[in-house]
């Protein structure tokens, strides 16, 4: 009773089998009918998160948000979708036609193609291919290919500006997230996505390794170009970044994959470390699991419009720095710690939980010293220049 | 074996048929009616000066490089991660050297100043 | 099934093609592109010949994926040296790049 | 059966017109972007051949990061050839008769070795899954341990080498003007 997703794949299979078709050719079709389904739920759930988001960051920020169309503007965004599909699709002269009309495609592509993979309930996913989590790393940067085809296209050198900084930031960030998303597979002893969950049902990942959890939470939100690291589109400051020309349902597929990437973050965050469907009563009743996964991963994605609606957007030279100088090395350093304490709890019977927490203090307390030396040697090195420019021999050089 | 693969077929093809057709529908429905000045380059207003196609700076590659060797590295340390459990000590010390080697490319370049943004 | 003289025969094409890049173009960015091509046709090659006669060992995997680090190692220096030389002789056709010839 | 052939020959047409699009199209950003889908094209063929995890690498490595690095480069140095310029050598229709007999001659060897093996083997499931075994023997002392560091130290030494090369110059005077 509380399964209905085999359930109802599995009428579906008696009934077409039913009507003379072949098993296994019916199941390859169920397959595609399940994909098409899962496509299309991806593509309309957009319609409820872009209103959840604004309404969220308009409350964090003092003021209503939508409020017009329906009961709390929950229709806003179709309205939205409706205006939008009445504006001319441009193509810019001197364009590259068919490059600048496909790159928004495939950065929803790229977005969709991730939730092949994600466990939604026990009973309830695309496929479990063995290769999961490399899949998302691979099938997640082709967005990064859609975003410099755009700007490559444009003929818009604004444009092509735009588009080479995200594609650096993205391919920086990706990095981090490549070196965090080792420590599950390491812990769970399978790159495939179900595994990983299942392997959680003791312990959530984000106990045995909760500085893993943040390197790939903060790696994950750059690589969807979320605030605070949204300053290569900073529509506030900046024209658009690399879809500058885009316009009409061209450009809301830029914005549709940006949504659908952020909602898709969350739930490989709650999947990868707070383990996914895992909760009391999940393995019996998978509709309980997927209640769990979709409370997780609310949860996750509450936090990271919280990170839009409250941080600074950074500059580019603290991004970088950021992302090279911090999270990578922090990244490696957990690898190494996560692969070698693990080993050396295993052989001296000590306790898994303890030391791996023993372990991430440890390398947090590391982190704050080198943190604060850094900070210093900064300091002294503004210091140095600001009492250079005090010399009264240098102001009164200046007025000659 | 191919079984799980099948589904990924699906989806990607899927994936991109979905925006297309949005796309078109928008096309079909929204008014055509280009002109000169239209579909000039927009720069907000300011008549574009000079070519596109702009120098580039070379900081991109380094980027682009450091990832390159980070993938490549991910390529032979998945397998080991997934092999983890069945490793004994000295095999994990294994994958940390790698990794140690590579983190050291990261110093090098770190020295350099090839990360900073400038 | 598939035959594995189809892998043979589409591999060999690739290599062919990506042989004449190599050989007939001018611009050292696209004679890279062609060795890509070159590596892609080897590699389709080493993994039907692990799959058809020895799947049963791991070793053709492991020759594929040491395929893949050469590839990127040679990718990696290579387009280093061709941007080097764009901005040393601000060229990147191949007969220009002539002073090691003779 | 016959459904995987006819993914196979489509699959493997597109690669193969991939390839050729990349060798003869003038503009080198197209040219990438051709290389590009013929690097999915072999993706798809190592699924095909049941090496999931090398296909997922080929889209990882090749796609994700040589390909993106070859547009990089493409972009920089665009200004130093334009594409209406000769894209071909003048000894291009010896490259080209060269390829030809290759391809003829290795044609010429496959219908010499007689039937090579027509059917695959079913991979043989055991207890442990296939990635594991490539794991292990990534780092077992008695198989492959020496080419894993070795591929390691082979990286560092490219993303040194690179980074070397590729550095501007420090006086920056002649890079001025740029972005």
């Amino acid at each position: 009773m509380g399964d209905p997703f085999s359930l109802i794949a599995n009428w579906l299979l008696d009934l077409l089998v039913g009507f003379g078709l072949e098993l296994e050719f019916t199941k390859v079709l169920l397959k595609f009918l399940g994909a098409g389904l899962m496509g299309t739920v991806a593509m309309l759930l957009m319609l409820f998160t872009i209103w959840l988001e604004r309404k969220i960051v308009a409350r964090i920020q003092d003021r209503l948000g939508p409020n017009r169309v329906g009961p709390y503007g929950i229709f806003q965004t179709v309205a939205d979708l409706l205006k939008l599909l009445t504006k001319e699709v441009l193509v810019p002269s001197g364009a590259d036609r068919f490059v600048f009309i496909i790159a928004p495609m495939l950065v929803v592509m790229s977005v969709v193609g991730l939730w092949a993979v994600v466990p939604f309930a026990p009973t309830l996913f695309g496929t479990d291919v063995n290769v999961g989590v490399l899949y998302l790393v691979s099938i997640g940067s082709i967005g990064t290919l859609g975003i410099m085809m755009a700007g490559l296209s444009s003929n818009n050198k604004f444009a092509l500006l735009g588009a080479f900084r995200t594609v650096a930031m993205m391919l920086s960030y990706a990095v981090p997230m490549i070196l965090a998303l080792l420590v599950p597979t390491m812990l769970a002893g399978s790159m495939g996505l179900v595994d990983i969950v299942e392997a959680q049902s003791s312990m959530w990942f984000v106990v045995l390794a909760p500085v893993t959890t943040l390197i790939f939470f903060i790696s994950s939100i750059a690589e969807v170009g979320r605030a605070p690291f949204d300053l290569l589109e900073a529509d506030s400051e900046i024209v658009a970044g690399f879809h500058i020309e885009y316009s009409g349902l061209s450009f809301g597929m830029f914005f549709v994959a940006e949504f659908l990437h952020a909602f898709t973050i969350s739930a490989l965050t709650a999947t990868l470390f707070f383990g996914g469907w895992q909760g009391p009563g999940a393995e019996a009743y998978p509709i309980l699991g997927f209640i769990y996964f979709l409370i997780k991963t609310g949860l996750v994605y509450f936090v990271v419009i919280w990170f839009r609606g409250t941080f600074p957007r950074i500059r580019i030279d603290q991004l970088n720095t950021l992302n090279w100088k911090l999270l990578v090395p922090l990244g490696l350093a957990a690898v190494v710690f996560t692969a070698v304490i693990d080993k050396w709890a295993a052989e001296q019977d000590l306790s898994r939980v303890l030391m791996h927490l023993a372990g991430n203090a440890l390398l947090v307390v590391l982190t704050l010293f080198a943190l604060r030396a850094y900070a210093r040697s900064a300091r002294k090195k503004e210091e140095a220049i600001r009492s250079e420019l005090m010399k009264p021999s240098h102001v009164s050089g200046a007025g000659d | 074996m191919h079984e799980p693969w099948i589904f990924i077929a699906f989806l990607l093809p899927i994936g991109f048929i979905l925006p297309a057709v949005t796309i078109l529908f928008n096309r079909l429905l929204a008014p055509r009616r280009p002109n000169k000045i239209k579909d000039s380059t927009y720069e907000c207003g300011i008549e574009t000066v000079g070519e596109t196609w702009v120098q580039l700076k070379g900081q991109y590659y380094i980027f682009g490089l450091i990832f390159l060797i980070f993938d490549i590295e991910a390529v032979f340390l998945f397998p080991w991660a997934v092999a983890y459990d069945k490793l004994q000590l000295y095999m994990v010390l294994e994958g940390v050297l790698f990794i140690l080697i590579l983190a050291g490319g990261l110093l090098y370049a770190w020295r350099r100043g090839a990360l900073e943004w400038v | 099934m598939i035959p594995l003289t189809w892998y043979l025969i589409l591999s060999a094409a690739v290599f062919c093609v990506g042989l004449f890049g190599v050989l007939a173009r001018r611009n050292a960015v696209a004679i890279l592109m062609g060795i890509e091509l070159m590596l892609n046709a080897v590699n389709i090659n080493l993994v039907a010949f692990w799959r058809y006669l020895s799947s049963e060992v791991i070793s053709g995997q492991v020759f594929v994926i040491i395929v893949f680090a050469v590839a990127a190692a040679e990718a990696a220096v290579g387009l280093a040296l061709i941007i080097s030389i764009y901005r040393r002789k601000r060229t990147i056709s191949a007969d220009d790049i002539n002073l090691m010839k003779w | 059966m016959t459904g995987l052939q006819i993914v196979f020959i489509a699959v493997g047409v597109i690669t193969f017109a991939a390839a050729v699009m990349v060798v003869v199209s003038r503009n080198l950003v197209h040219a990438a972007l051709w290389l590009i889908l013929a690097l999915a094209g072999v993706a798809v063929l190592f699924v095909i051949l049941e090496a999931g995890f090398l296909a997922i690498v080929q889209v990882a490595v090749y796609i994700d990061a040589i390909a993106i690095l070859i547009i990089v480069t493409v972009m920089l140095t665009r200004h130093a050839m334009r594409d209406d310029e000769p894209q071909l050598n003048k000894t291009w229709i010896w490259s080209a008769l060269a390829a030809i007999l290759l391809f003829g001659g290795l044609l010429f060897l496959f219908n010499q070795v007689p039937d090579l093996v027509a059917q695959a083997a079913p991979l043989v499931e055991t207890d442990d899954t296939y990635l594991e075994i490539l794991g292990k023997s990534l780092v077992d002392v008695d198989r492959f341990v020496i080419p894993f560091e070795v591929a390691s130290v082979l990286l560092l030494a490219a993303m040194i080498g690179a980074i070397v090369v590729a550095r501007p110059p420090s006086s920056s005077s002649q890079e001025g003007g740029q972005e």
